[in-house]
């Protein structure tokens, strides 16, 4: 029943932080609305007892992310401005597509047969950490992750760089 | 090695040799260029990186000549089939860094990082091959489309180049989005991210999966759409192709597609055999409808074109219509005439963009009609542009011809008698735009003098890319002997 | 007990309300800051997956893990592009990006 | 002594070899490039009379009996059939190898003084011409020698290719008058204009690809084959049925048979040697070749009859007769003959249409021999009114103002009405071209058109149904029609006073133009002897039928008895069952050649048109009101006219309605949305602005195109004529081209519509699936 509750203030959270970031005509707020979906999504993240991943979000996401996304906005700040619709012409369209793809997405949702989790009865932590290492389990792709970061920043500052 | 043998350290390390070379390769050019910066004019880094080019091919022949075809540490797959994806890859980018070196040197840009992004997304491309995991497939998936983000923006200072790279960048970024949603459901269904697991546990017979998969194998079709540039999926590809620095053009026009191809024949064959029926509507029938319309869009748009770069992103989104046959085709005919005819193009298409990236370096037009004499200016470089529009027009006797022959019979052979004849009348509407050059350069008088000068990197470009577009042509039989037994293992595993 | 299907539900609305934003948004940046919603939408499918079917494996973890990679990694990357399309244009509402099209 | 066969093999590689060493190497030098190219084809033609006796002398047969080389390179995925090219030598092969290297090498010689080899006239692009001419070359001997469909279309659009590039050669001319075609459009419409029936062509391949999995000879000529070919059911008739009309396709377009034969009198517009070779003696001629090669697909495909007479036989006697019509009021010495010949291909389909398969084929041969003699003396006839013209006004000026030498009005030395009493200037010539036009006629005994033509009047006559009577009679209307205008062409051009300076000072041409010339009419009178019936009164006999007996034994020796049964595609297969010899096309032959030649000496010859006299013919049918008849068939009967206005006019009003549509309709149909959606007021301006505009433009546009039809457009025609199928095309790509905006996020839209619409699909089919 908590877990319920917990569910509806966090989905809450969620839902109505992302809804705000789609919709505020000021740019600087809707980043701020953005840190705050990612907080409600940490908080989903406790309760299907996924600590590492709470504090993934919180740091990865709360922090790098919405710092270089406000970052880029005082960059560009000036050139919205608060007047302007924050849509373009065909925002109902676009309002459409969402509806519909939510609809199927439910309806699909929908037919799935009810289940059960059962109780963890590893350490996660020491598991993904296992994950990353084994040679049966994901290490091509962690080191192709950090070859990945490396030329994405590479890239990032090239382009941003002033001539 | 084979398969269901675990490897040994040695062994691993031998069957990731291409991409190691290829990421030791990336590093050292890196460091070279912050070792030794600002020198003026320098031209180390081309031939660097050629060489680390050349050394993962040699890796590649090797482990080809060692008859590889194990898996790699679980989520990669070192076999015939990415073998040959991985060739076919490692050819291409030489010919993309030939076409570079004055493009890049002349406008004063950081040769070392482009360099390395060329050679990170030519591992990317390898690894696309080769995987066999979903967490990998997206992973270097992404990790390219990043790269070619980058390299679409890397005219640093030019409008076109800037607006090129973010329009790409957003709906790269939002399909992506849409293909890892898909793969979430995939996982959460089937439990598994190996494409030959969720293979078993679909085929394992829980038919109430299958209805649900379908609008989930709609959007992860979308993505790799998206890669390959098929329609509707192909709008970024004209704005990006045009604003692009030329080079990169010639790269994205044939580096996405290779690995956006292998990915598609992989998750087609192993993940999704035709077995599966989805309520009656697989993925063939989705697949087909797609593989028409985007030849006969392609084909008609580029008619309307007059930047020759855009009428070529245009008729690449046709050439990947006519491949898509071959993977609708679904059978190990249609597969090695995937490759072959991904070898034909990339050739091809790439001698073409090295003619053309000659031609502005000089002149800095991109307009067909500023073409007009090319024939009495340059006609060396007139013919070779001639015989690559040629080759993409599917005349004979070049590989372009064979390339289609292949992919035409195989859709004869699975009884798609009616796209393969859309696929004929297509290829005789792409003759009205190759023919529109072709006629510029040699029935109109130029408009200037002026000779124009080949600089010798481009000229090998252009030599390598002619010789392969002959070869591909004459030895075309050869090649599909020896093609098509491996890439029957393919169907034999599923 | 929380169902499945509130997760899932959740993880879809989330998703739609940054198709949406992708959809919708002038801004180059709001565009971006939608994507981001989607790729969580994502997480949260991955994660509730793992926790109510597969919890003895950690695939769907791992999966999640590499998603904030890329995430990370296509932020960096499409915010220097928007800085570098501001530069050259001085705008960054998408509608007035049309320099390349027909 | 069969190995000699396989020498055949370099028959086309030698001219080949001539094309890439001149387009690469040797062009700098119009010397070596003439010298290679012309020793090339001499080469060639040495082996083809090797291979031609070998094959007489063994003699090879038909169908699974022809020759074919044990050596073969596979050079498609081998197991699948069509892959391995080799050299099939039959009867049809054969005559060919005679008659194509033959008229290649005489053209060639031709060619180096009609270019003005080492005179100051020399054509600037004279190498680049070799080239293409051996390319050409190439690709007709590549046609006839190889084994499979496959190769023969491949070598057949090398040639349309070649036949493109020559007759836009003079790519650079224009002419005073727009409505004249410039060389440049009669390339593109020739080009185009073929294209569609290469399209039928190219389907039949794929068809027939489909069901046989082979395109050998060996395998679909193969009586197992013809026999699935026939039992399998097809689109309400049989699979030989659609085949055979699609392959008759690429005959339509390439042998230029109605209603595709516009493009052939424009194909005039490129050299002289070119017509000849290209428009007269070969390539065209490979259309009908096609039907002779693909026969006993023809023969057993399922009857397709129009009014009682078969399809094929149809379309070639209409072609026939609408042709040799036309030709009666050509002015242009080269028009006359390009009827003429579309009306001698019509002929020859004729004949295959009834199953006159050795008749059909004899024609083939003798037309290319006198055909192309006709061409090559028209064109030393223009060659000399050209040197003519340029003496008689480089003398008038020379006297009158010196500065001003350059300005020479545009002269047409293609205008009969500018020829007269040539015969004196240019006696070889006119020597050459009397025994051309005497076998074009049909002259009795002597000439090798007469033969031929008797024999596939005969064919057409003891054909037992009525129905089938109406094809000999139209022939032979035809044949006497034919006699007349060669009459006339003789008269205006040879005989009487010279009408202009031009012709008053023509000179004879240079020797290495004539003595070609010589040689052709020595076959254009001779070789008809090799295929003299047997049963002709008081001659036949003397010398064995030799072309029959050959050619024959390819229908004789494949394809079981099926063929023999019923009535075809092609109609009667009357040489199956040996017909009996009656006189009555012998004397209607006869008659006819005679009567025509007679009644044009008449009207044109027994008292010479003077300078400035209108056509008698024209004159004539002016008194009895018909001139406009006369106007008809100088405009060629209007077809040029009738698909401008149909397929062109149409094109363009359904692109400018689906450009209308699509900027108005879709455009502000989602704008319009949007708009309602956002403000309600705008809703009123939003109509004014849109759709009462729209309604303006579209009766604007409407009225425009009814008031443009008179003169505007008419600049447009040549142009549009030939890009008609372009323009159709364009227009399809007009209507995708809105939906590159240049906005990402509209791309975006695209595809997520695109995903849920098909999302949507699978929710109907899941809802129907269910209530099943």
């Amino acid at each position: 029943m908590t877990q319920q509750i917990l569910f509806f203030v966090f989905g809450a959270i969620v839902l109505g932080a992302g809804v705000a970031v789609v919709t505020v005509r000021n740019i600087f707020h809707a980043a701020l609305w953005l840190l705050l979906a990612f907080f409600g999504v940490a908080g989903l993240y406790v309760l299907l007892e996924a600590p590492f991943f709470a504090a993934v979000q919180l740091f990865v996401y709360m922090g790098a992310i919405g710092v270089l996304i406000i970052f880029a906005v005082m960059l560009t700040q000036g050139i919205m401005k608060e007047k302007q619709l924050p849509f373009n012409e065909q925002w109902w369209m676009a309002g459409l597509m969402a509806v519909l793809l939510l609809a199927v997405m439910v309806y699909v949702i929908r037919q799935l047969p009810a289940v059960t989790p059962q109780a963890l009865q590893w350490d996660s932590i020491d598991l993904l950490g296992m994950a990353f290492v084994h040679p049966q389990g994901f290490v091509l792709p962690f080191e192709l992750a950090s070859v990945l970061l490396v030329a994405a920043l590479l890239g990032a500052v090239t382009i941003a760089r002033e001539r | 090695m084979n398969l269901g043998q675990t490897l040994t350290f040695g062994q691993t390390v031998w069957a990731l040799s291409p991409e190691l070379v290829l990421l030791v390769t990336a590093i050292l050019v890196l460091i070279l260029d912050v070792v030794r910066p600002h020198q003026e004019g320098k031209r180390w880094p081309p031939y660097v990186t050629l060489a680390g080019l050349a050394v993962a091919g040699a890796a590649v022949v090797s482990l080809w000549l060692a008859g590889c075809n194990t898996r790699v540490l679980a989520v990669v797959s070192c076999d015939p089939f990415s073998l040959a994806v991985k060739f076919i890859a490692l050819l291409a980018m030489a010919i993309v860094v030939l076409s570079s070196d004055v493009f890049i040197r002349t406008r004063k840009l950081s040769q070392g990082v482009f360099y390395a992004l060329l050679l990170f997304s030519t591992l990317a491309i390898c690894l696309l091959g080769a995987s066999v995991d979903l967490i990998m497939i997206f992973l270097a998936f992404d990790f390219l489309s990043i790269v070619s983000y980058v390299l679409t923006g890397y005219l640093r200072g030019s409008r076109r180049s800037a607006e090129a790279a973010i329009k790409y960048m957003l709906y790269g970024a939002g399909l992506s989005a849409m293909m890892l949603y898909a793969m979430s459901w995939l996982y959460g269904l089937t439990g598994q991210t190996n494409l030959e697991g969720i293979a078993s546990t679909l085929a394992m017979g829980e038919q109430m999966l299958r209805p649900m998969l379908f609008p989930i194998l709609i959007m992860l079709l979308a993505g790799f759409a998206f890669k390959i540039g098929a329609v509707p999926f192909h709008q970024w590809a004209p704005d990006a192709y045009e604003g692009a620095p030329t080079p990169v053009t010639a790269f994205l026009s044939v580096g996405p597609k290779i690995a956006g191809f292998a990915l598609l024949v992989r998750i087609t064959v192993i993940a999704f055999p035709s077995t599966l029926n989805f309520v009656h509507l697989d993925w063939r029938t989705l697949l087909m409808a797609i593989t028409a319309v985007t030849m006969t869009l392609g084909n008609l748009v580029a008619l309307w074109q007059r930047n020759i770069k855009r009428m070529l992103a245009y008729s690449s989104i046709a050439q990947a219509g006519y491949i898509l046959i071959g993977v609708v085709a679904a059978s190990p005919l249609g597969t090695a005439g995937v490759l072959i005819y991904l070898l034909a193009y990339a050739v091809t298409n790439l001698g073409a963009f090295a003619a053309i990236i000659a031609f502005s370096n000089q002149v800095g037009s991109d307009y067909i009609s500023d073409y007009a004499g090319l024939s009495k200016r340059a006609p060396g470089l007139a013919a070779l542009l001639l015989i690559s529009l040629l080759s993409l027009g599917g005349i004979p006797p070049t590989a372009g011809f064979f390339g289609k022959v292949y992919l035409f019979s195989a859709a004869l052979q699975s009884g798609l008698i009616w796209l393969a004849v859309v696929g004929v009348i297509n290829s005789v509407i792409s003759l009205g735009y190759y023919w529109k050059v072709i006629r510029e350069m040699y029935m109109v008088e130029p408009k200037s003098e002026d000779v124009i000068v080949t600089p010798r990197s481009l000229g090998v470009a252009l030599g390598v890319t002619m010789t392969g577009v002959l070869l591909v042509g004459i030895f075309s039989n050869p090649l599909l002997h020896l093609l098509e037994p491996v890439v029957r293992v393919l169907f034999l595993r599923s | 007990m929380v169902p499945l299907q509130w997760y899932l539900i959740l993880a879809a609305a989330l998703f739609c309300v940054g198709l949406y934003g992708l959809l919708a948004r002038r801004n180059a940046i709001a565009v971006l800051m939608s994507i981001e919603l989607m790729l969580n939408a994502v997480s949260v499918n991955l994660i509730a997956f793992w926790r109510y079917t597969e919890s003895n494996t950690v695939t769907g973890q791992v999966f999640a893990a590499f998603v904030y990679v890329v995430a990370a990694a296509e932020v960096a990357v499409g915010l220097a592009i928007i800085i570098a399309i501001w530069r050259t244009k001085n705008t960054v509402v998408l509608e007035e990006i049309d320099l390349l099209k027909g | 002594m069969s190995t000699l066969l396989n020498l055949a093999w370099f028959i086309p590689v030698l001219p080949f070899l001539a094309f890439v060493a001149v387009a690469l190497f040797a062009y700098k030098s119009q010397k070596l490039s003439h010298s290679l190219v012309i020793g090339g084809i001499a080469a060639a033609l040495v082996l083809a009379q090797i291979v031609f006796w070998t094959a007489v002398l063994l003699p090879v047969g038909g169908g699974e009996h022809a020759y074919q080389s044990h050596v073969s390179i596979p050079w498609l995925p081998a197991g699948r059939e069509f892959a391995e090219i080799s050299i099939w030598i039959d009867p049809a092969t054969t005559v060919m190898l005679f008659m194509v290297p033959m008229v290649c090498l005489m053209i060639f010689i031709y060619s180096v003084g009609y270019m003005n080899f080492g005179t100051d006239e020399e054509d600037p692009r004279y190498s680049r011409f070799f080239a293409y001419i051996a390319l050409f070359a190439t690709g007709m001997l590549g046609m006839v020698v190889f084994n499979n469909l496959l190769t023969f279309f491949i070598f057949w659009e090398i040639m349309g290719t070649c036949s493109y590039l020559l007759i836009g050669f003079w790519y650079e001319k224009k002419y005073p008058d727009p409505n004249k075609i410039t060389p440049k459009q009669a390339g593109l419409k020739a080009f185009l204009v073929t294209k569609v029936g290469d399209l039928f062509f190219m389907m039949g391949l794929v068809l027939l690809y489909s069901q046989v999995g082979s395109l050998a000879y060996e395998d679909i000529f193969a009586a197992e084959t013809l026999h699935h070919l026939v039992e399998t059911p097809f689109l309400g008739t049989t699979m030989a049925t659609a085949v055979a009309l699609l392959l008759f396709g690429g005959t339509v377009g390439k042998s230029a048979q109605f209603p595709l034969h516009v493009w052939l009198p424009d194909a005039m517009e490129g050299p002289t040697p070119v017509s000849a070779l290209i428009h007269a003696a070969t390539m065209v001629s490979a259309g009908v070749f096609l039907v002779v090669r693909a026969f006993p697909i023809f023969q057993v495909a399922a009857p397709v009859m129009v009014g009682g007479i078969p399809f094929v036989a149809l379309i070639g006697v209409i072609t026939a007769l609408g042709a040799s019509f036309i030709a009666i009021a050509q002015d242009d010495v080269k028009g006359v003959l390009a009827f003429s010949t579309i009306s001698q291909l019509g002929y020859m389909v004729a004949a295959l249409g009834i199953g006159a398969y050795v008749a059909g084929t004899f024609h083939l041969i003798t037309h290319a021999f006198f055909k192309a003699l006709l061409f090559l003396s028209s064109g030393s006839v223009i060659h000399g009114m050209e040197h003519g013209h340029h003496h008689a006004h480089a003398h008038a000026h020379h006297d009158a103002h010196h500065d001003d030498h350059h300005e020479e009005p545009w002269f047409n030395a293609n205008d009969m009405m500018n020829m007269g009493g040539l015969r004196t200037r240019m006696p070889r010539t006119f020597w050459a071209f009397l025994a051309g036009g005497l076998a074009l006629s049909g002259f009795p005994l002597i000439t090798s058109g007469f033969w031929s033509k008797d024999e596939i009047l005969a064919q057409a006559y003891t054909l037992e149904h009525g129905a089938f009577q109406a094809v000999f009679w139209i022939l032979a209307a035809a044949a006497a029609i034919t006699a007349f205008y060669t009459a006339r062409q003789l008269c205006l051009t040879f005989l009487g006073e010279p009408r202009t300076e031009a012709a008053r000072h023509a000179p004879e041409s240079v020797p290495s133009m004539t003595t070609p010339l010589l040689i052709l009419a020595f076959f254009a009178i001779t070789l008809g002897w090799a295929g003299i019936p047997e049963e002709f009164p008081i001659i036949g006999g003397i010398i064995p039928n030799w072309f029959h007996h050959f050619v024959q034994s390819t229908i004789e020796a494949g394809h079981g008895a099926e063929g023999h049964t019923a009535l075809r595609v092609l109609g009667h297969l009357s040489e199956g069952a040996e017909a009996t010899h009656s006189n009555v096309p012998l004397f209607v032959g006869l008659s006819v050649a005679l009567g025509g030649l007679g009644a044009g000496w008449l009207v044109y010859g027994w008292k010479p048109l003077k300078a400035g006299e209108m056509d008698r013919v024209e004159a004539a049918l002016r008194k009895i009101g018909l001139g406009w008849l006369y106007k008809a068939l100088e405009n060629r009967l209007y077809f040029d006219t009738l698909y401008r206005w149909t397929i062109i006019q149409g094109t363009l009003l359904w692109a400018d309605g689906s450009y209308w549509f699509d900027s108005h309709i879709v455009d502000g149909a989602i704008n319009g949305a949007a708009w309602v959606g956002r403000n309600l007021s705008a809703i009123a301006s939003w109509l004014d602005a849109n759709i009462v505009d729209a309604f303006v433009n579209l009766v604007g546009r409407v009225g425009r195109v009814v008031s443009e039809f008179g003169d505007v457009f008419d600049l447009k025609v040549v142009d549009g004529l030939v890009n008609g199928v372009g323009v159709l095309i364009k227009a399809l790509g007009d209507l995708f081209r809105p939906i590159q905006t240049g906005r990402v996020q509209d791309y975006l839209l695209m595809a997520s519509v695109t995903m849920l619409a098909l999302m949507t699909v699978f929710f109907v089919a899941v809802q129907i699936l269910q209530i099943w």
